[in-house]
């Protein structure tokens, strides 16, 4: 475990714990605990990773193998930005005001701490304590919607749960151990795959269900449109990315795909990442309800870093990490952004929404830079993550797979363009009528997250070498 | 052998169970015995901690909550049953796949075992699991926290409505 | 850092970063943002403009910023960069004073000037790049602001016809991505200047070539701008003819025609797609009764000679490309300003419910006769001398069914547009009340675009003496 | 400045600058008109007589240089060209009819300039910039000439029938450009270019395609006849009748002689062309019913005759054509002069309603007679002794068919003349036209001048050439020992067989029509199989641009409209439709079932640990 960064894990902790007896009484002050704990860890983040001279040395001077701090900041600035924007979306009388918080917070420092763990078993700990707390999340508010998500998120990723244990018994039995160091070195090693392989690859099979890589999938949809709307966002924003999609890039460079070991697992990862593309894609083309689209757009995307943690490159694990930040960044847009809509217009039925640009035009507008980057346009990031991705892709002599990552993109920006057809453009509709723009607050999260869009894409040099040195000292 | 053989089985039948059940609860409860099997599972190969976290987290903590909050929609979720037909092909899928493990995976079982005397042998496990564990006291702290403020969301809220 | 690297930044920082200016200078009042998007378009065309003392004495400017794997962003001005930009940026400037009078009363207007200046810096960006990265990466901001100026109106169909035009030129851009990486992976850079001569595989050739066409709506991926000419104001369906549409050419002579050194049955199979682009779009022209429309379908059958040109393969051809982009640029600009004059003033886009209308709007109608005359490449306009070169150069290249396809284009070319005059300024009136000439600097602009053809065809030595420099000192693998 | 630019520039100069005068002002257009007119005919006979240095400029790219060149042939041309601007301007100065007075003589300077740039061009390109700039204002002077619809219609047929042909024209000058590796006329014509080789043949036919054209020749003559009633008697007298006429045959001289060695083959093509040309436009002729139309159609029977004698690829045939060339502009437009006097005067152009009016127009009466006398081909005028040249030639060829057909060409538009003359200047003089007078002076000076040039080059045949035709064909041995006056030849009499025969046929008609001269033809028009075939005719059957416009362009458009549908469907509805298909089949799967996702989970990861271990 990294201790540096033990702090992040144990002061949301804390905090969870302080805040329903500080606020018992004060429901905002919940909202100002929570909020002021995330900036905290944020602003400490960023003078950490962002100082000038830090920068300057091409981030040489990060500790650790920058990869978690790098999460951290990820998970805390989702976080950040979902509290925020909850402080001032939650109904005034939700009477667990302090539990919901805490419950974030809680997940906060679980995913702290699957990022910084270096063992298999505290690894499957923290995910399952996510589990737990997000199932509690989903169900926030008391729609019916929510209670069948949370079913379905906490039944059809109980085998994930049940593969990883059972992975890892079996990595116990004939590893001797279950630090990632341990499988690190018998991988590099030149000794038979055998068992331990196996082992990894069922525990794989299990991070596959966690992060709802197709046909795994199938509780994404649900979960995340029933789940309640800020909650929404931070679980595809970010918890099932840590919970599911982190742990396969971390095991993908624990059994060096790059050099060819594991190579059954590895094509496996790569093909169900391809077929999450795919099928994500042109679910969502037919999608009626913004939240669910957004829900297979997330399966997609989730697609793209799979697909490259499979490969396992340098390259494709630089294109992994940037797109998993990414996703984070415009995938909690978007959902903010239904969140916006279903509280201004009352439904994220998009054959009931229309003509929302007129009255809510930021809302317009971070969506449009945010699917822009989803379907990796350039100059905005999503473009130079896809593009190291399909790099690495070809390098590898993937070609096939390079071309249909990259002609899917097309379908991506078709699904997107028809919701902003339907939702922000064309005619007003009876919902739209009475929707105004919501309150400044609100958006700001929204604007915010664009603006790091726009920056990531533009700042793409600081960014790769950053990736880079990750890269670098993850493959080693 | 047989002894591992019956608990493969038996959370084999408790998983298409989970699937095939008509009531969700059913469905939980069964989840909840197949916990249980692979709990026992794991203490028989020798990992105790991993079997008592799988049964304190995912057949007890888990299995509570989901009983209360599938209780709490089972109403509404009888008015509208579901055709199931079809899914109770599901057994022969089963067998299906039990009959090409059979085929493919032996090897597997037979290199687990001799992991297994070997790691026995070292009598390195214990120390492994134990000496090492200090994170997952950490996980331990998160997921009682998290049990508790899960109680404090959910359970106030549901009793209320009702 | 000489004074022509920092025309070179401005004229394309100035207007990408001044669109989203417009905004806040939106809020002071209509007339500073009005002022200051003009002024951001006269700007960026004097910027370009000033850059031809360096390349006309034999210099280029470069200016690089480094960006990781080779992507570097490289702008750079030769001869030919900033021919094209000055050309583009001509005609979005005389689009943009245009557009104060006829965009007055609709919505979104800010976010028309954003893109619209947002869209001619792209173009600039596009145009400068010398690093196939960031010729990708300018691309697609084109596509995004076309995108959004194609849906100005918000009607369903509208939106739609937008959608439609990001999505096929998307898939364009797309595939020219996947040849720009097989370049990558071949040649182990993206730097144009480096790539200079070398020879280029079929397949990167095949996918690039899809992106052009599918920028430069050439068959199979034209029937996106005929829909886009519909949907919107005219003025956008100008940056489309005009503008936009140009960006597939030129990357043609970039890319094919400047850099890599096409295989011949390459150039062939263009040249062939091209022919058979020309005519169908030439046929589509004769049966359509939408004034945009046909105009549309009018670009993608002039658009094929440009490519017949810049494939052929030879420099007269090649010349005659150049001179096309610019001849065509301006009398097609001219015929959409025109028919925006029209459309907005006789409410309707349908010509067979015009008729007559030279008696209510002479100036307008000389200005279309003008254009039109030019387009179609009759003397003493300009058109007729790209024209005439193009089909030099084709008839150099010897293959008589392309030269016979092309031919027949020729003709069907005059055969529209002489309908569409017919039809919309002669003929019976068809049941409107004699619709008003536009405002003055409407027209004016329209004139302005009718006489300049005219002057390049009077003063043709400067134009063809340029593009022949341009072609002896860049082109590649021309006989 | 060279004095070689003055008779292009300067009218364009002037034409420009009549646009910026007010319509209101008066004489002041006119006078400009005929003034600029005036100079250009100095500045042409002081080339035609000193030869000025040849002008270069750069021009297109270095491989295309701007050079006007003044040798025999072009400055004879040019000669031509001003002349008859000059007479046109000033019979136009009191010509009503010929729409707006400011419109007008723009365009008829700009014609003239444009046309005097392509005599003089040496450079193909030049020639073809000047050749197919008068294009516009083709358009614009019928299109201005009257204000009617069918003025409009008729103005763009003949800019599409010229505009395409020019565009083969086009083609034509590139191919010719790169076989012969020079766009100079004089360098080409130091090493001509022969037709053994396909692309050097299909340059040649593109090139013939746009010189016939211009001149007005079978299938490509329809818009005349239209142009004849829907646009003015000058516009006639001046464009089908000269210009066209002269520019169209100078560059099929051109090309024939000097460009190209033609072979056996394309000689009879060309005389083929003639003949058929000369036939199928005078037998419309002989029927016609309106002054101007009859006329019309004489303009494009006569180019026949010039095609003719240029197709029989000897020295005299084509000296014949090159003077049958001046000839007829000469008479035509003194014919059509004629036909706008009495449409002015008498207000109608229509034959039925006309007669009798020499008594009441003398001048113009002897001029109409000198002019369709020396069109008939009657000694010892100027036609006569053209067309005894081009029958001369084509005899010399040994198709006698040829002759033939050109004798009888001659005979019916004798009739046709006939027919009349004595329809409108004999015969009963009709009621409302008691009152007609003489035409004002400034019309008959260019008719009278035309005629005398008629009777001048009948008389004199030997001069004109002597001095333009023979230099321009320099190289070419031409025996002109023929041409003075009267003399006993084979052909001669023929010729007043011929003559016989029409007069005969004049008066047959005349008693089979009733007395009234203006159905003198309508035994032949009425006549079986012929019936039926001038009813097509007037139905517009054999008119190749109706024809194509009415018949083939429309299923062409839109067999390839459907083809641009066809594309639009599968980049739109294709993609679309299948995406959607996909889409909706995975957005029925996804119901919501939870069975279904768990089957549908655990039968996954069955198969990925079955792959995962088994696999290894």
């Amino acid at each position: 475990m990294d201790k540096g960064l033990l702090a992040y894990l144990l002061i949301p902790l804390l905090s969870a714990v302080i805040i329903p007896f500080a606020a018992k009484n004060r429901p905002k002050l919940a909202d100002i605990l929570a909020n002021v704990t995330l900036l905290a860890g944020l602003a400490n983040l960023a003078w950490l990773a962002l100082r000038p001279s830090i920068i300057r040395g091409e981030f040489a001077d990060i500790p650790g193998d920058g990869l978690s701090l790098l999460l951290v900041a990820a998970i805390y600035l989702v976080a950040f930005c979902v509290t925020f924007f909850s402080a001032w979306f939650l109904d005034e009388h939700l009477p667990n005001r302090q539990a919901y918080y805490s419950l974030i917070l809680v997940s906060v420092a679980a995913m702290c701490g699957v990022v910084t763990t270096t063992d298999f078993f505290t690894l499957y700990v923290f995910i399952e304590v996510l589990a737990v707390t997000s199932f509690a999340l989903i169900t926030t508010d008391e729609s019916s919607g929510g209670i069948e998500g949370a079913l379905k998120y906490f039944f059809l990723t109980f085998p994930a749960s049940a593969l990883i244990i059972v992975g890892i018994a079996v990595m116990m039995m004939s590893l001797g151990g279950l630090s990632f160091e341990s499988l690190r070195i018998f991988m590099a090693a030149d000794a038979p795959a055998g068992t331990v392989t196996f082992a990894a690859a069922l525990m794989m099979l299990g991070f596959l269900i966690k992060a709802g890589v197709a046909p795994f999938h199938a509780w994404t949809p649900d979960a995340y449109q029933g789940a309640y709307a800020p909650v929404s966002a931070y679980l595809a924003g970010i918890v099932t990315k840590i919970s599911g999609v982190y742990a396969i890039i971390k095991l993908a460079t624990l059994l060096r795909f790059f050099d060819g070991r594991a190579q059954a697992v590895s094509e496996m990862v790569m093909f169900l990442g391809m077929f999450s593309i795919a099928l994500g894609a042109l679910a969502a083309l037919k999608q009626t309800n913004f939240k669910r689209m957004l829900a297979f757009s997330s399966i997609s995307q989730v697609g793209y870093i799979v697909l490259a943690a499979g490969l396992g490159t340098p390259l494709a694990i630089m294109g992994a990490v940037f797109h998993l930040l990414n996703h984070a960044t415009f995938k909690t847009v978007l959902f903010l952004n239904s969140a916006s809509v279903e509280k201004s217009a009352g439904t994220t039925d998009m054959d009931k929404l229309g003509g929302l640009e007129h009255s809510m035009p930021w809302t317009s507008w971070t969506s449009i830079v945010a699917l822009l980057s989803t379907a990796g346009v350039p100059p905005l990031s999503g473009f130079w993550s896809k593009l190291l991705i399909i790099l690495a892709l070809w390098e590898s002599g993937l070609k096939t797979y390079a071309v249909l990552a990259l002609l899917f993109s097309i379908v991506t920006l078709a699904y997107f363009m028809m919701m902003q057809k339907k939702v922000f453009f064309g005619k007003k509709t009876a919902a739209a009528e009475s929707s105004p723009e919501v309150s400044a607050p609100l958006l700001a999260p929204v604007v915010l997250m664009s603006a790091l869009i726009v920056a990531l894409g533009l700042l793409f040099p600081y960014f790769y070498t950053y990736v880079k040195m990750v890269a670098e000292r993850i493959i080693l | 052998m047989t002894y591992h053989n019956l608990l493969f089985v038996l959370a084999a039948v408790f998983a298409v169970w989970a699937v095939m059940a008509k009531k969700l609860l059913t469905s939980a409860i069964m989840l909840a015995s197949l916990s249980a099997a692979v709990s026992l599972i794991f203490f028989d190969f020798g990992a105790p901690w991993a079997g008592v976290f799988e049964l304190s987290v995912c057949a007890g903590l888990i299995t509570v909550l989901f009983i209360g909050a599938v209780s709490l929609i089972r109403a509404e979720e009888e008015k509208h049953p579901e055709n199931r037909t079809r899914f109770y092909a599901l057994p022969l899928a089963v067998a299906i796949f039990a009959i090409a493990a059979w085929f493919y995976l032996p090897a597997f079982f037979d290199e687990l075992a001799t992991g297994r005397q070997m790691a026995a042998g070292g009598g390195t496990i214990g120390l492994a699991l134990w000496d090492l564990r200090r994170p997952d006291m950490l996980g331990q702290v998160l997921m009682l926290a998290a049990g508790v403020f899960v109680i404090k969301s959910v359970f106030p809220r549901r009793t209320e409505n009702k | 850092m000489d004074l022509p690297v920092k025309m070179l930044i401005l004229a394309v920082a100035v207007p990408v970063l001044g669109a989203f200016l417009i905004p806040i200078a939106a809020r002071v009042s209509t007339t500073a943002r009005n002022a200051f998007a003009v002024l951001l378009g006269l700007f960026t065309f004097l910027a370009a403009a000033s850059l031809f003392s360096t390349v006309l004495g034999g210099q280029t400017a470069s200016w690089g910023l480094s960006f990781p794997r080779g992507f570097d962003l490289i702008l750079h001005a030769d001869l030919l960069s900033v021919f094209m930009a000055s050309v583009s940026a001509f005609v979005s400037m005389i689009i943009l004073i245009y557009s104060v009078d006829y965009i007055s009363h609709y919505e979104n207007q800010t976010e028309y000037y954003l893109m619209v200046v947002l869209f001619l810096g792209s173009m600039m960006g596009l145009v400068f790049s010398a690093n196939l990265m960031w010729m990708y990466v300018f691309w697609e901001m084109t596509g995004f602001a076309s995108w959004r100026l194609v849906g100005f109106f918000r009607s369903d169909r509208d939106v739609a016809k937008a959608n439609k035009t990001i999505l096929v030129t998307v898939f364009g851009a797309l595939c020219m991505l996947i040849g720009i990486i097989i370049v990558y992976f071949d040649y182990g850079t993206l730097d144009l200047r480096m790539l200079h001569g070398q020879a280029i595989s079929y397949a990167a050739a095949a996918f690039i070539l899809v992106g052009i066409l599918s920028k430069s709506a050439t068959l199979p991926f034209s029937t996106w701008l005929p829909d886009a000419g519909v949907a919107p104001s005219t003025v956008t369906s100008l940056l489309h003819a005009a503008v936009l549409v140009k960006i597939g050419v030129y990357a043609y002579a970039r890319i094919f025609g400047v850099t890599f050194a096409a295989p011949d049955a390459f150039s062939n199979a263009v040249l062939y797609i091209a022919g058979a682009s020309a005519l169908v779009s030439a046929g589509a022209a004769l049966i359509d009764t939408d004034i945009k429309r046909i105009i549309a379908y009018s670009t993608i059958s002039q658009l094929a000679f440009i490519f017949l040109g810049l494939a052929s393969g030879n420099k007269t051809a090649f010349i005659g490309a150049i001179l096309y982009i610019l001849m065509h640029s301006v009398a097609k600009g001219g015929l959409f300003l025109c028919a925006g004059i029209i459309e907005q003033n006789a409410h309707t886009k349908d010509i067979n419910k015009m008729g007559g209308l030279f008696s209510s709007m002479p100036v307008t109608g000389v200005a279309f006769a003008l254009c039109s005359l030019s387009v179609m490449g009759i003397p003493p306009f300009g058109g007729f001398f790209s024209k005439f070169l193009v089909f030099s150069g084709a008839a150099q290249n010897g293959n008589l069914t392309v030269l016979l396809m092309f031919l027949a284009g020729a003709v069907m070319t005059l055969l529209y547009l002489v309908r569409l005059f017919y039809k919309i300024f002669l003929g019976e009136p068809a049941g409107h009340n004699n619709p008003k000439e536009g405002s003055f600097t409407m027209v004016a602009s329209v004139m302005a675009l009718a006489l300049i053809g005219l002057a390049l065809g009077a003063l043709i030595y400067y134009p063809s003496a340029y593009a022949e420099l341009l072609t002896n000192s860049l082109g590649v693998n021309l006989q | 400045m060279n004095i070689i630019l003055i008779p292009i520039l300067l009218p364009l100069l002037t034409g420009l600058a009549l646009l910026l005068i007010s319509e209101k002002t008066k004489y002041l257009k006119e006078l400009l008109g005929i003034g600029a007119a005036a100079v250009s005919l100095l500045a042409a006979v002081n080339i035609l007589l000193v030869h000025p240095a040849p002008l270069h400029h750069h021009w297109l790219g270095t491989a295309i240089s701007f050079t006007l060149i003044a040798d025999n042939l072009s400055a004879f041309l040019l000669l031509a060209v001003s002349l008859f601007s000059l007479a046109i301007s000033v019979y136009s100065f009191s010509m009503p009819n010929k729409g707006s007075a400011k419109w007008f003589y723009f365009n008829l300077l700009m014609t003239q300039g444009f046309a005097a740039g392509a005599a003089l061009s040496d450079n193909m390109v030049a020639m073809l910039f000047f050749w197919e700039g008068l294009l516009v204002f083709l358009y614009t002077f019928i299109a201005l000439s009257q204000n009617t619809h069918a003025a409009k219609r008729t103005a763009m047929k003949a800019f599409l029938i010229n505009a395409v042909t020019d565009l083969c024209l086009l083609a034509g000058v590139t191919i010719t450009g790169y076989i012969a590796g020079t766009m100079s006329m004089s360098d080409i014509s130091a090493n001509k270019l022969t037709l053994d080789y396909g692309w050097s043949l299909f340059a040649y036919v593109l090139l013939l395609i746009g010189a016939v054209s211009k001149a007005g020749a079978f299938p490509f003559h329809t818009w005349i006849p239209d142009a004849a009633t829907d646009s003015s008697a000058p516009f006639m007298a001046y464009v089908p009748a000269a210009i066209d006429k002269l520019l169209g045959i100078y560059f099929l001289a051109r090309a024939s002689v000097y460009l190209f060695t033609l072979n056996g083959t394309m000689q009879l093509v060309l005389m083929s062309l003639g003949a058929v040309t000369i036939l199928v436009a005078v037998m419309m002729a002989f029927v016609q019913k309106d002054y101007k139309r009859l006329l019309s159609y004489h303009a494009v029977s006569q180019t026949g005759y010039m095609i003719l004698g240029i197709g029989t690829l000897n020295p005299v045939g084509i000296a014949g054509g090159l003077f049958h060339m001046i000839n007829h502009a000469t008479y035509k437009s003194c014919l059509f002069m004629t036909a706008g006097s009495v449409e002015r005067q008498a207000g109608t152009g229509e034959l039925s309603k006309l007669g009798g009016l020499f008594r009441a127009m003398p001048v113009t009466g002897v001029c109409f007679l000198i002019a369709a006398a020396a069109i008939s081909g009657i000694a010892p005028l100027n036609g006569f002794f053209s067309k005894e040249l081009v029958y001369k030639g084509t005899l010399d060829t040994g198709y006698t068919v040829f002759f033939l057909a050109a004798e009888l060409g001659s005979f019916l538009t004798l009739a046709s003349f006939l027919k009349l003359g004595h329809s409108v200047f004999f015969g009963a003089r009709p009621e409302g036209m008691k009152e007609t007078k003489e035409a004002p002076f400034s019309m008959l000076l260019p008719m009278l001048t035309l005629a005398g040039i008629c009777v001048a080059f009948g008389f004199g045949a030997r001069f004109p050439i002597e001095w333009f035709i023979a230099p321009s064909l320099a190289g070419m041995n031409i025996e002109t020992g023929l041409l003075w006056g009267f003399h006993a030849d084979k052909l001669y009499f023929v010729s007043v067989i011929v003559i016989l025969a029409a007069v005969m046929n004049h008066l047959f008609g005349l008693s089979a029509g009733g007395g009234k001269p203006s159905k003198s033809s309508d035994h032949i028009h009425y006549a079986p199989v012929l019936k039926e075939t001038y009813a097509l005719a007037e139905r517009k059957v054999f008119d190749l641009y109706e024809q194509t416009m009415d018949r083939v362009v429309p299923p062409v458009s839109l067999a390839l409209f459907k083809v641009d549908r066809f594309f639009d469907w599968t980049i739109d509805a294709l993609p679309g439709g299948v995406a959607s298909f996909f889409g909706g089949a995975s957005r029925r799967f996804h119901n919501g079932s939870y069975p279904l996702y768990m089957a549908l989970t655990i039968a996954g990861a069955a198969v990925y640990i079955l792959l995962a271990g088994g696999l290894k």
